[in-house]
């Protein structure tokens, strides 16, 4: 049973308010063609989950230009002086990560787990508000598990049954963020039948996904 | 000495730090400089925290792949070797003890080897990125930055003032004037850029220097 | 009813409880043989604890292959649309509520709905393996089982005597004689096997059974 | 630099009494000539990190079979009667985990975290002398990470940085136990040039892998 939806189909399960966990790297590996039929429907107040702001006119960047944006969860904003603009007169809010803190979170939440112990902001403005602990004589802070509503993924080849492939440095938080969130949506630039990709190099399951989309490069 | 050439001086004297067959972050600005001085002999390998190790040269003029960018966001290439991965493994990678060696830039170190480097967004600043989890999780963590501010204010302190991206994580610090080695006792001053006497770097630093009977000249 | 007739009543019976599009696993032993009576058209994908999606049936003697066997070390074939991935994925996929129903074995079931599925190797049982985490981590949990040992003595009983696999998370109990859904208010008799009565089921169990002004046959 | 090695020199790197990562799921994923080797040696006092018993005359079995091994540390032994056997009369120590607890304890240790908390467990005899923790009204076992001397992988595919590929259902631990030893030794069926694998087809990075050997099908 194949789950190819147009963008329009795709899109009309989104609505506002939503928390929408978004991959990508200063807007590699980021959905374009999905974030377009965002920004022209308008669905707004959203909290995005977001590595960094991207750059203005680029994927997340163009939620935050659209007005779309009421709240982002990440690590880094400094390469999107609009953002970084919102943020200081709080318009948008912001919640700050380390980034291997923010990736834990989610897988987190996508494996199943209570929370991870990391050492990584110990002693630093991150630990404020969080259980610390020791062990072996050695400090941790507890980070619990982040999840989403909906998740928008973008691959460079998806199968009819949800299987995806990434490819170079367009994978980062992609993998991850596909276990993690209610909705799953990827935007593919390749759309190929269900078997055609070799189940060896199949690097999301197509049993996470729920939607896919055909996108482009 | 003009800015080029000091972060160049910087660079160089940095590049013979790493030893054969390590595994090195490069921070965005003068670490990735350090690139520059590294040749395939040295069989060093270069992790990109967004998602994979065998970090090549940026391409030719037209070559640009999309998916192929390093931290900065720049395009680059890839080595013999390279492979990719997600962020996951990226993190696990840095967090778990196996890059041997960060280079990364600074806003401050102290006596004890902390160091600022990010600021808290709502004072302006841009966020911790992968930073944290890199200088927590090196073996080796070398901070490359001038030596002072732009106003001449020291930058090595005795204690930062800022925001903080670690504790006491800090091992070297490679500036234009100076090579200063954390150390349990404090931060040593090991050689002087050439063209700097160790009183010169003394009048330039906050903290408190341990000045022992051989400082050599800076190397690069 | 001989075993392998009983195997197959449950096997049938519990395949009517899949839904389209579902993710299922299936433990070794009786609900191994639900998917025999799972078709094309159900639309199941069946996980495999050791690595995989897309289960698919026995390879046609001679067509093994040495790395595709199931949980149970038997060669099997995978369908189109099947992945391969390592084990912290595959328990990720099962603790994370990304399976839909799991299927497995018990050697008692109780009130609460807890189950005992291994003992400790001290007393000269196995070990748990991947099933607690399918019992903690699956949507819906599913126990096919003789609803007596061998002796007659009941496996469906008041409390668990032996060492539990979890607490509280079986939602289904499928048997030679019964369908009993485990409930907040304890334990429903659904239906019984043709030829079976509800005193009959009543007589082998240990347990409290709430029975309802209508119990059905068991349709398989 | 070529990190190959033959199996006498890479087997030379162990000795006596260390902990040994072994991958696996009832002998698939095992190295076999690897084990064939340390049998051959006779290195022994072994506390070996493995999912399951195995057979008898298959991978892990052979090292048991061979009376190399003090102690395993794994999930479930019901496929091999003389370790059974070996168990019940307290020849050999047994430190069982659930399968998902096991492969987390070691990402843990792979990844730098302190500890995890799952689910999986509470309420039953896996929760012995474990922190107990409660998370939005939801109980949790902290799990703390498990490390190793040494890992033996066995991949299809390894090129001669030790980038990695596995195949089928012989990837399971292989990936997450490359990560989490402090030599990691990968028997490989085909060896190829570094630069040969496609980047986004490798599974374990050459970089956490010091010593490649030749190995069988």
């Amino acid at each position: 049973m194949s789950k190819v939806k147009s963008i329009a189909e795709a899109v009309d399960l989104l609505h506002d308010g939503m928390t929408v966990m978004l991959p990508g790297f200063l807007g590699v590996g980021t959905p374009k063609a999905f974030i377009d039929a965002i920004c022209a429907k308008g669905i707004r107040d959203l909290t995005v989950i977001y590595n960094d702001g991207a750059f203005p006119d680029v994927g997340f960047g163009k939620l935050v230009r659209r007005g779309l944006v009421r709240k982002l969860i990440g690590t880094h904003i400094g390469t999107n002086p609009e953002l970084v603009k919102l943020v200081a007169e709080k318009k948008i809010d912001l919640e700050l990560y380390p980034q291997g803190t923010l990736v834990e979170k989610i897988r987190a939440a996508g494996a199943g787990l209570g929370g991870v112990l990391t050492p990584t902001g110990v002693g630093t403005a991150v630990e404020e508000g969080k259980t610390i602990m020791e062990i072996g004589g050695k400090t941790y802070l507890l980070e619990l598990p982040l999840h989403a509503d909906v998740a928008l993924l973008y691959a460079h080849i998806g199968d009819t049954f949800g299987n995806l492939v990434y490819r170079r440095a367009a994978r980062n938080f992609n993998p991850i963020m596909a276990t993690a969130a209610d909705l799953v949506i990827a935007e593919v630039a390749n759309l190929v039948e269900a078997g055609e990709i070799d189940p060896d190099h199949v690097m999301t399951p197509g049993i996470f996904v729920d939607v896919v989309v055909r996108g482009c490069e | 000495m003009g800015a080029d050439v000091s972060r160049e001086l910087i660079a160089r004297r940095i590049a013979r730090e790493l030893k054969g067959g390590e595994v090195v972050n490069l921070g965005i600005g003068t670490p990735t400089l350090v690139a520059n001085y590294i040749t395939p002999e040295m069989n060093i390998t270069l992790h990109s925290e967004n998602g994979f190790v065998g970090l090549g040269p940026a391409p030719a003029p037209g070559e640009e792949i999309s998916d192929l960018v390093n931290a900065g966001g720049q395009p680059v290439t890839v080595l013999p070797g390279a492979c990719f991965f997600d962020t996951a493994m990226s993190f696990a990678i840095i967090r778990g003890g196996h890059i041997d060696v960060t280079v990364l830039g600074a806003l401050e170190v102290d006596e004890e080897g902390s160091l600022a480097n990010w600021w808290i967004p709502a004072k302006g600043g841009p966020g911790m990125g992968g930073g944290m989890d890199l200088v927590v999780g090196a073996k080796r963590v070398i901070v490359a930055m001038e030596h002072t501010r732009k106003d001449g204010t020291p930058k090595i302190v005795p204690r930062c003032t800022m925001p903080v991206t670690a504790k006491g994580e800090v091992d070297l610090i490679v500036t234009d004037m100076a090579v200063i080695e954390v150390t349990r006792e404090g931060l040593v001053l090991r050689e002087v850029a050439p063209g700097v006497s160790v009183s010169d770097v003394l009048a330039k630093t906050a903290a408190r220097l341990i000045v022992p009977d051989e400082v050599k000249e800076m190397v690069a």
